[in-house]
């Protein structure tokens, strides 16, 4: 049995994943899985997927050797680069996959949650292409925040929806959404961003993500000739750029590594428990109430993690840590200064740890890293300039970097 | 705490040709919401569902969200209202309703514990599915506490009779695809459903989440055994923490039933 | 001999082009033309060039059909999507190009201007790339108003110089960097951003950037399957973008198209002169001042205009044309609710002229038309979200596009 | 006026031992800037380049940009300068320096003749190289004026040769890599670069670009025939109008030379 294959009966990886949602939800979950099982296992589905994100998304993305980067460290360090891919992360995958499903069940509209507003634009963009409606969920602190990108989803003909429930954030728009989706769930299609949720989200996304795994073991083998990676390493927030990165490589000998925000390290921090209808680990306090994660990285800032990997760690096949937020800093300077690419913060969570992991020899010299770069940065340079101290002047942090 | 078994409680409502009038209060909503419960009983109610606060309650509209949200300020844990009910005497059932991830936190054997101190007769846990709830079953068997499934407009005819079977108490029927919250007209999705669940099952079929007043109250309930209700009468607790408007209220809905 | 070949001996495009310079940038330049000629006779060198935009860059960039934005005009839409390009535009193209040649040539230093930052961004990551160290100069006004690129530079390790002459615009850094390249020719490569600036500039980037149109080429022989477009289209500021692509399609029977900003038409209605090195179109006033241009997009506020476009006017293998910023505001929303691909503002000149000729049926029905999308309009939100009236509320101009 | 050959007259002071000084002076800088050419002739200017400015002026530094900025902004223009000139009656010759797209936009014949009518003996033109100077030329020839041409420490060899050959008047040797203005060290370029030129025409050939005092023109001109000064005067025009200052430092540059 493979190890990343599909869930039990009951959506179930081990002891994670489920259906955990109101009696109201689970038929469209039913009838979703329904849908997933029939398209998946259709290989014109197949086609017009991989066609799309070929023709529009922009896949393959490539695989980038970091000679400087390496050069220092003394290990052998790739990107795997959704940043390239179209409105910049591998969110895109994800919604395209969706997108084309909900039509073929007849569902012509979607809504989709947002914490930084990447899953929003790449909603409203699927939406765009295909001719849908499009709602996104997002709290209102969140559109505070992260107002390049409310109005990039409002031009691209979404309307954003602000939550003002709870602490009106990421969290809070999944319940938002899912609460709008009890009552439009003969027309509309929830479109989850990430490997989380009532099966068959968890695995469903998790196969449209694996699309990046499949690329780059077959990329691997072109371009190194080496059968596998030593290391393949990819940030997790809900974990679908690590599922779909680990997808490619889980039969393979590497050593799968997550890297979680140390303000929303799920696994590292979390208690088994059950939210927004799976089981998994959650930060939750010793009452059962579900903590608010906090990090640099908006995109990390989730308390929950994907059932699969919560299964994951459990039986080691995965090794799950955490990057804090200054060392997540200090890898988005370094990589934008020596390789000329800026990454999302989300994205710099894997590079912090294995900038770290090289420096302390835990990752030994001479090894091959794989690191899955989820996205660019341009949506956190704003961000990050005033926590180096603004635009103007000499301001400190941006002095060439040298470790 | 006398223990009181629902199914049977209720039953002998049914059987005397009244509507059975279940309201739903959020536990540890104000500081004297023991006293609330108590002149619930006393107006007449048939049995009591007590919210347990949860900080994402996906089922939940804005009303009770906004509870919810209220009581965890004030402190309260699942622990603190199950035990506080505990000092209460009532001669109506009590059913707990609250979401799972507070019951795996306690564990299901703590948390029927609790249940059973409190004096609980019966849970309701609108996030765990049938094919999910042995463990908590298991634990609750063991205080001969029941476990009240729910099913919604959505749900297949094959399913309806899967979860009649398996519900234990009463059959909790969503009379609208949505969230708790009131609705200005009563769906026609819950009488369509209340039927449904009559022909499959002996159980009482109580429809919530959606009614919102008398009128509502007395059309659904020609087809189904009784109500619940949820933020119909939250909402006025909210307005007014003194309760009296809110019982004002219950005791209407109850002369109209 | 090719419409599209080698400049003569003195650099000139027809009566265009040249290499008017100060006898001290003279040897510079004929040493880079010499540098050019020898690595672009060499395999070796567009192996490397290749190799590095394709794995670093993200090249080929796809076609992407616009299956609903052609339904609605009745011509057949595509698009090459530079927008995909790693930096977000085909500035890349270039800028590697020289990078790779700089170094070759042994000069380890770069300087480059830039006007909305794409070009110096694009700069700066080849230069960290490569371990270079770069200078980007750019006018103070610009400075004022392009905060975002501006730490996007400096975060990539490039110095980021103000220039305080003239407008303190694009037209000004341009001045600025040839004075200081006089100055550090022996250690330091002027990295050019377009089509423009002294021979062999004109040249040398057109053949970089020429790698757009040869793609686009190969790749609608298998898509389309005829022999050429009816139409291909692209932006004209300096004109890179438009050179690369009509490098592919100049033998073709293809109308070839230039649309340039109504507020810096240099083809339209400039007149011959001399600036920056170059024999072109230029826009000036009746004394031979050099005007500032004024339009919406930063990157076509160029008074001047690549002298191998002057040329192709000249003998009319291309028309040029112009698009004014409300129609280019228009079809910006537009290509982002019908496709859901937010365009540059200078790329959606091209996408606005289509629209225009093809509802007056300039372009007839039923034909098919390629539009260079030169980069992504991200970096344009903030300021399309100003003109439409702010972030928040229902603002005006977001309703959904009918037309 | 009197037309006055430029070539006949530099090697004239040439034979005479002394060093050749040319100043450059803005046009339109100031309203009186013709009082200052012809105070520059009465103290003793062998020649006087007058800059007509333009917009975009690439091998000038700041001290010249702001000047050109200013004449601009006065109202200053290619026609109005030198047409001003035509007022003037010196016994040295004029050279005028500016950049191609002005000539062009007048036309080379019209320029000419501009130049014909201001008495204008050369011109400068720094970004026309000598492989484009033929329609300039062919007009300028009409007029008998003469274009002048310059070399740079980076011009090889041969191409020194080949410009030498094609220049008239003077030989402008630009003294250092970089714009015009002031240099606290005289570079040594210079000096190099005026031996190489020496060597190879027998025009007299003067320094410009980096001359700022005395000792500099003292120094480079012991191998060259003279120095043109143009920031260093300039940037004294700009920080006092009257001129007087500048004219000042004129002197004491006439008398060390
Ligand atoms: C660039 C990027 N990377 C990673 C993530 C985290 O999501 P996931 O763990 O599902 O890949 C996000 C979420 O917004 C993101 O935008
Ligand atoms: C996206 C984009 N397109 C087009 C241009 C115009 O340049 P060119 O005409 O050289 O392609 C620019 C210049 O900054 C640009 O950023």
């Amino acid at each position: 049995m493979p190890v990343m294959g599909e869930p039990d009966a009951f959506g179930k990886f081990g002891d994670f994943g489920g259906r955990f949602v109101p009696e109201s939800l689970i038929f469209a979950c039913q009838e979703l899985e329904d849908g997933f099982r029939k398209a998946w296992a259709d290989r014109a589905f197949h086609d017009e997927f991989e066609e799309i994100l070929s023709s529009f998304g922009g896949r393959p993305t490539p695989i980038t050797y970091c000679a400087r980067l390496s050069l220092k460290l003394g290990v052998n360090i790739y990107l795997k680069r959704e940043d390239l891919a179209h409105t910049g992360s591998h969110k895109i995958n994800n919604v395209i996959g969706q997108a084309l499903l909900a039509k073929r069940m007849g569902k012509h509209n979607l809504i989709a949650e947002t914490g930084a507003g990447q899953h929003g634009v790449a909603s409203a963009t699927a939406a765009a292409l295909m001719g849908m409606k499009c709602k996104v969920y997002m709290g209102a602190v969140d559109i505070g925040r992260q107002a390049l990108n409310v109005f990039r989803m409002r031009l691209l003909g979404a309307e954003v929806i602000s939550v003002e429930s709870g602490a009106k954030t990421l969290k809070d728009a999944v319940n938002d959404a899912m609460r709008a989706w009890v009552s439009e769930v003969e027309t509309t299609h929830y479109c989850l961003g990430s490997v989380m949720g009532p099966h068959p989200y968890p695995w469903m996304v998790r196969e449209f993500q694996s699309i990046i795994g499949k690329e780059a073991s077959l990329q691997w083998e072109k371009l190194v000739g080496k059968s596998s990676p030593d290391y393949v390493v990819a940030c997790v927030g809900g974990g679908s750029n690590a599922a779909g990165t680990f997808a490619g490589f889980a039969e393979a000998t590497s050593t799968l590594i997550g890297v979680e925000a140390a303000g929303g390290a799920a696994l590292s921090f979390g208690i088994k428990g059950v939210v927004h209808g799976m089981a998994s680990s959650i930060l939750q306090d010793e009452y059962g109430q579900i903590n608010e994660a906090h990090s640099i990285s908006a995109g990390l800032d989730y308390p929950g993690v994907g059932p699969e990997h919560a299964y994951l760690a459990q039986i080691n096949r995965a090794k799950y840590v955490s990057a804090n937020d200054s060392e997540v800093l200090m890898a988005f300077k370094i990589l934008s200064q020596l390789e000329g690419i800026i990454p999302a913060l989300e994205s710099a969570h894997g590079i912090a740890w294995v900038i770290n992991a090289a420096k302390t020899g835990e990752i030994e010299p001479g090894s091959n890293v794989l690191v899955t770069l989820s996205g660019r940065g341009d949506k956190d340079v704003a961000q990050v300039s005033e926590l180096l101290g603004g635009f103007s002047g000499a301001g400190p942090g941006l002095e060439e970097v040298d470790f | 705490m006398n223990f009181i078994d629902l199914e049977t409680h209720l039953k002998s409502i049914r059987k005397s040709g009244r509507p059975i009038l279940v309201p739903y209060i959020t536990g540890g909503i104000t500081n004297d919401w023991m006293h609330l419960v108590e002149e619930l009983a006393h107006l007449g109610a048939d049995a009591i569902e007590i919210g347990i606060p949860f900080s994402d309650p996906m089922i939940d509209g804005p009303v009770i969200q906004e509870a919810s949200n209220l009581a965890l300020q004030r402190g309260a844990t699942t622990e603190s209202i199950l035990l506080e009910l505990a000092q209460l005497n009532l001669e109506i059932p009590l059913v707990a309703m609250t979401y799972y991830n507070l019951v795996l936190r306690a564990d299901p054997t703590r948390f029927a514990n609790w249940c059973h101190e409190g004096g609980v007769s019966g849970t309701i846990i609108p996030d765990l599915p049938p094919e999910e709830m042995r463990p908590l079953e298991t634990a609750l068997d063991k205080e001969s506490i029941v476990n009240v499934l729910l099913i919604a407009p959505s749900t297949t005819d094959e399913r309806l009779k899967f979860i009649a079977g398996k519900s234990k108490g009463f059959l909790y029927t969503i009379g609208v695809m949505g969230t708790t919250g009131e609705r200005t007209d009563l769906a026609e999705s819950a009488t369509i459903l209340a039927k449904r669940a009559k022909q499959v099952t002996d159980l009482p079929v109580l429809v919530g989440i959606g009614i919102s007043n008398e009128i509502q109250a007395q059309e659904v309930t020609k087809v189904a055994d009784g109500v619940v209700i949820g933020s119909a009468f939250m909402r006025r607790i909210l307005e007014d923490q003194s309760g009296k408007s809110a019982l004002k209220f219950f005791s209407s809905l109850r002369s109209a039933l």
